[in-house]
């Protein structure tokens, strides 16, 4: 079941989500890595990074707050370590990256370029810009053009670059059109929703970092609203859908929505094996459905009920 | 690494024990991997469930062979919804087990005096510890403490695998009046310890370290952290640690602990971001 | 337990939420609705609005989407029976308004003025400005700064009246900044977030309205950050938190976060007498930790360790 | 209105039958005031359940006094998580109920012949109305079809109750190779009817609604829409509705249903907004 990621050819279409896998490592012990279409890292950075301060996670109603704070070695203990890691295993990895300049993503970008061991950069852009105050490059069109274009002038002609945009805005079109524009290949929908929970003991906020980025199947109607919206408005750009996937079914909205791949997350937490279960279960669901091919599915919740036929048709709507 | 493996794992017993249930199920797959000090994650909730976390609790023994082959136990205290979930379940039914996870307590290479602490139901991984330290001729001696009577664990078990016990309550209500630390350095010199092992609340834990060094021996601990994975994916189970370079760094307590040197541990800085910690100065808007 | 939104005194915080408890004759078959601090009710426009087409509704993980889409009788009908019916009843009523433009919210606004039933106005501006191509008022600086002013000006000047904001929102600090600069008296934190399902049977949209209202427990992570943020920036200003609140520590959850006032909505679909029981859990909460009035309470996880103690200081945080 | 109460009830018995099962649960407010037509809304998934609506179920019967007093009776078949959580429910758990809810079967003044006809579990409210209509002396058929044999429900309870019942199944599996519709205009003819009365699927109503209309006689049918809060509070189980005045408004069948007079119904438009609806001209940009 070929997943097709711009010029990355996938053979399947499950990866897991950045943060969430870390490097992999940790997962074979329940699954071979290289099972997946790909493993998305831990957005790394170029020097180490401490992260927040402890506690930085509260469990949610179906969801989760962390508030991690990009913890990580640094760029170059990652590609030593991590990425050969990977590498060695077989996996196809796709490098989550990020930065608090953009100079800062075109070094690690330069890092990479040359890495046989990557297969695609997925531009962690929900992160405080250094130089703007703070506010997250994702919430602001001109910040995240300036990092996505330097990053696809800076990167490897052959690497796909994909931006990861945040939920929390106004207008995520706007965003994906401006890192389309900027030379984007592609979208990694969606990162964390900001929220918080106060500690009704301790009547404090329950993170360290006050707010924390919401995931789970909590968020899942509002990422499959993100990846529908921007899979309307530009169709022709390939999307890895993420938020709160637990099952099979819930990859085969977001791949009906318009994803072409998709990211497990949180759901890693509570099932180890999850990725390679909703592998199975998404290629199950799209048989049973008459799908020949991936790529007949994508986006196909979009089409009028008049287009449902056709060569593409499952046989199910076709009945 | 621990060789976890996932399994549902059938719930042999049920059985209540002061304040808390002791939980017997049929695990091989953990079972076969056991050492003192591991710990496991368990699903809550059920199909449909709102919380999507395993809950992590370390355990008490495991039956590799004989009788009661492949299961394993662990003792469930109270606490929120998702304990309180565990604690309606009853024998025949399922639970879904990830484990065994963690670095277990570290072994003494001979035979080695040692005292060992618990507080409450962390008493719990000390019964294999003890049995194992035993087993390979290193004299044991236990200290069993808690805020009251009726939170206190495995003191009767306790005396069975080791011969003695001393308890503590600091309401007096059992034993002696007080903390497990005010008996502990007694203790250490009783038995002429070289190792303190110690698994209970942070506190407690620091202190038995406090202890320990003014004994200059080591205190292996089983810290606490709240945890959404706890198989190392996440980073949200970290606390600072100095490392063999004397730099500090967060390490996860899901695997590289939750068995700490408490020297190595920052207890004062639990909870925040210390300026020296390795990378706290990239923290910069975060 | 006295809930003081601007110049308005409630005997208690909990008020229901709009669309969820329609005009308060159906739940007082559970509960007597005088016993709330204030009944708000389903948005109305000026003429009877039919609503969407079903469904208008799916289960989503601890939330749901909606998609009613306004349905009401129009404001004359609203007056004549809904108002007359609660003021009958002795209730306090909230009443929110909505419209298509300015002069739609400023017709409704004239029409209540002088009604003696009516305590406060709740202004919804989350829908579609039909004179901007259908973008959300709420979305906007200046579209809500308009519509809360003209309303302000057209509104009884001792009616209280409330900008009820959407959390799709880049930052709804400034969105809460301009209608405060335009006359608005407090908020009404949150409307629900945009999401979708897709139907995996049908292949299509599970909603008549393709996109919905996300509400529920999912999104208070989400709502409480609102609630945090906007009682940072104003404090002055008084907020009606509302989003997934079910018992009474949720309620308080969104108290300690800067709300003087709580809305319970979805979890009256699940427990129609959800209100009163999470009024009787609030006070109880309070009680047990040693707030002598709810205003103590109001905003109390936003103070530093060290301003814990004093006159207002819970026993549980002295001790 | 219909007097809800919300109830902790517990369960009685719960029974399989064909395909379905069978709940008896003790809800003496739910029952008090039961009549044939009202539903119950059914709180699913227990504590922390990511499922926050109710589910809604017709009344099979009520006992309110008696040997099982307080009972009443409802029938599930499953279809999803929510159902799925019911269907694993045992007697002595409880429930949480709301009703009774919606508006009843309007009753013939006096005595008055009339066809019952259900559609797989919708059988179950028919049978009480059955009841209702024979102690008022009034003449009743009834049809019962569904899909297959399995799917069919209550025709040996509905054979007791009225001595004869003709069964329809689309594969021939059981009784009639056919649709109810196809035996319905003969059991008009054959009791002389006045009214028909159904429940079971939306196209099953509205082809035993167009019958009825053939013979000049009312059909009260029972429909099926998704419900958020069953009690009238949410709108969004609506469905588009001639009123007595010619207009056409969407009107919530949990409070102004289940039960409709099928003539009123708009079945082509059921699922689209119809551009004579009342309010629909205001809906640009919604
Ligand atoms: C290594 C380890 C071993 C443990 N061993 C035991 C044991 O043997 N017996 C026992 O009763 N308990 C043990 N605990 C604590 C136990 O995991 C928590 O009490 C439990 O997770 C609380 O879940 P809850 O849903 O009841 O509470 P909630 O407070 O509602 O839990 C909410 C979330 O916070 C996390 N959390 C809350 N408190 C703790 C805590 N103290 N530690 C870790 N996570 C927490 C939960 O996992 C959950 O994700 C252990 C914890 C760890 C980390
Ligand atoms: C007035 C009324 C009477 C009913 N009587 C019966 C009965 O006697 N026996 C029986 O087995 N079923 C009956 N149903 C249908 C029953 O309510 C649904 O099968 C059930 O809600 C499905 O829940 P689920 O979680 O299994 O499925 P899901 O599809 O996962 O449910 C998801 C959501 O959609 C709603 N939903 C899904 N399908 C339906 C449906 N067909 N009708 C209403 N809501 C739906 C659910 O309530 C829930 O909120 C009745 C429905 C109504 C409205
Ligand atoms: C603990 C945790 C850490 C995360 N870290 C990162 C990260 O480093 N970079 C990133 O782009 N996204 C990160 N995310 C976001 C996820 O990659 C994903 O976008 C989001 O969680 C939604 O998917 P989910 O609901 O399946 O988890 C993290 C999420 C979690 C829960
Ligand atoms: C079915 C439904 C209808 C709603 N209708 C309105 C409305 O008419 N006007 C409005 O301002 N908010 C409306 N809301 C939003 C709620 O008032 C509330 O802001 C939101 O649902 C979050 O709170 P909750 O999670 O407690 O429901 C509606 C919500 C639901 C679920
Ligand atoms: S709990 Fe996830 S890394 Fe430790
Ligand atoms: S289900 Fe809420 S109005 Fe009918």
């Amino acid at each position: 079941m070929t997943a097709s990621l711009a010029t990355l050819s996938l053979p399947n279409p499950v990866l897991t989500a950045s943060g969430c896998a870390a490097a992999g490592r940790e997962l074979h012990q329940f699954f071979d890595v290289a099972a997946l279409g790909a493993v998305v890292t831990k957005s790394i950075m170029t020097r180490p990074r401490s992260g927040r301060a402890t506690p930085r996670m509260a469990e949610t109603p179906s969801g989760m707050l962390n508030s991690i704070g990009l913890q990580g070695p640094g760029i170059d203990s990652f590609i030593e370590n991590d990425l050969a890691w990977l590498a060695a295993h077989g996996a196809r990895t796709v490098v989550s990256i990020a930065g608090g300049h953009t100079d800062e993503y075109v070094e690690i970008t330069r890092k990479l370029n040359g890495n046989a061991a990557v297969s695609m950069l997925e531009v962690n852009i929900s992160c405080p810009n250094v130089e703007s105050r703070g506010q997250v490059f994702a919430c602001d069109v001109h910040a995240s053009s300036r990092v996505i274009g330097a990053v696809r002038r800076a990167a490897d002609p052959a690497l796909p670059v994909f931006a990861k945009l945040s939920p929390d805005v106004t207008d995520i079109t706007l965003i994906a059109r401006a890192c389309a524009d900027a030379g984007a290949d592609g979208f990694s929908l969606i990162n964390t929703l900001l929220g918080m929970v106060i500690d009704t003991d301790t009547m404090a906020p329950a993170l360290g970092g006050v707010t924390g980025g919401l995931s789970g199947p909590a968020i899942r109607p509002v990422a499959l609203r993100c990846v529908w919206q921007v899979h309307q408005k530009l169709p022709s750009y390939p999307i890895i859908g993420m938020g709160g996937i637990r099952c099979g079914l819930d990859a085969l909205q977001f791949i009906l929505a318009g994803a072409s791949a998709v990211s497990v997350g949180t759901a890693v937490f509570g099932d180890p094996s999850a990725p390679v279960r909703v592998l199975a279960e998404l290629e199950a669901a799209l048989d049973a459905r008459g799908f020949a091919s991936l790529a007949g599915a994508v986006g196909y919740a979009h089409r009028a009920p008049e287009h449902r036929l056709g060569p593409d048709a499952p046989q199910a709507a076709a009945s | 690494m621990s060789n976890p493996v996932q399994e549902t794992a059938e719930i042999f017993a049920v059985a209540r024990v002061g304040e808390y249930v002791q939980f017997t199920v049929v695990a091989p797959g953990v079972a076969a991997g056991f050492l003192p000090g591991h710990f496991v994650a368990v699903g809550v909730g059920g199909e449909n469930t709102s919380m999507l976390l395993r809950r992590a609790f370390a355990l008490y023994g495991a039956t590799p062979s004989g009788q009661f082959a492949g299961t394993v136990q662990f003792i469930v205290a109270a606490h929120g919804p998702g304990t309180r979930w565990l604690l309606q379940r009853s024998a025949g039914e399922t639970l879904d087990l990830v484990g065994p996870l963690g670095t277990p307590f570290p072994m003494p290479s001979g035979p080695a005096p040692a005292v060992l602490v618990g507080g409450g139901y962390g008493t719990a991984p000390l019964i294999p510890l003890a049995n194992a330290l035993l087993a390979a001729g290193s004299p044991v001696e236990m200290i069993v403490g808690a805020s009251t009577a009726s939170r206190l664990f495995g003191e009767l078990v306790a005396k069975r695998t080791i011969g003695a016990v001393t308890v503590t309550t600091d309401d007096g209500s059992a034993g002696v009046h007080g903390r497990v630390t005010d008996v502990l350095p007694d203790a250490i010199r009783g038995v002429n310890a070289e190792v303190v092992y110690a698994c209970g609340p942070m506190p407690m834990l620091r202190a038995v370290g406090d202890v320990a060094r003014t004994h200059a021996i080591h205190a292996q601990v089983a810290v606490e952290e709240a945890m959404a994975c706890g198989i190392g994916v996440c980073m949200t189970c970290v606390l600072p640690v100095r490392g063999d370079d004397g730099a500090s760094r967060f390490l996860r307590s899901c695997v590289e602990g939750p068995v700490f040197d408490a020297d190595r541990v920052r207890w004062a800085d639990v909870g925040s971001l210390p300026d020296d910690l390795v990378g706290a100065d990239a923290m910069a808007w975060h």
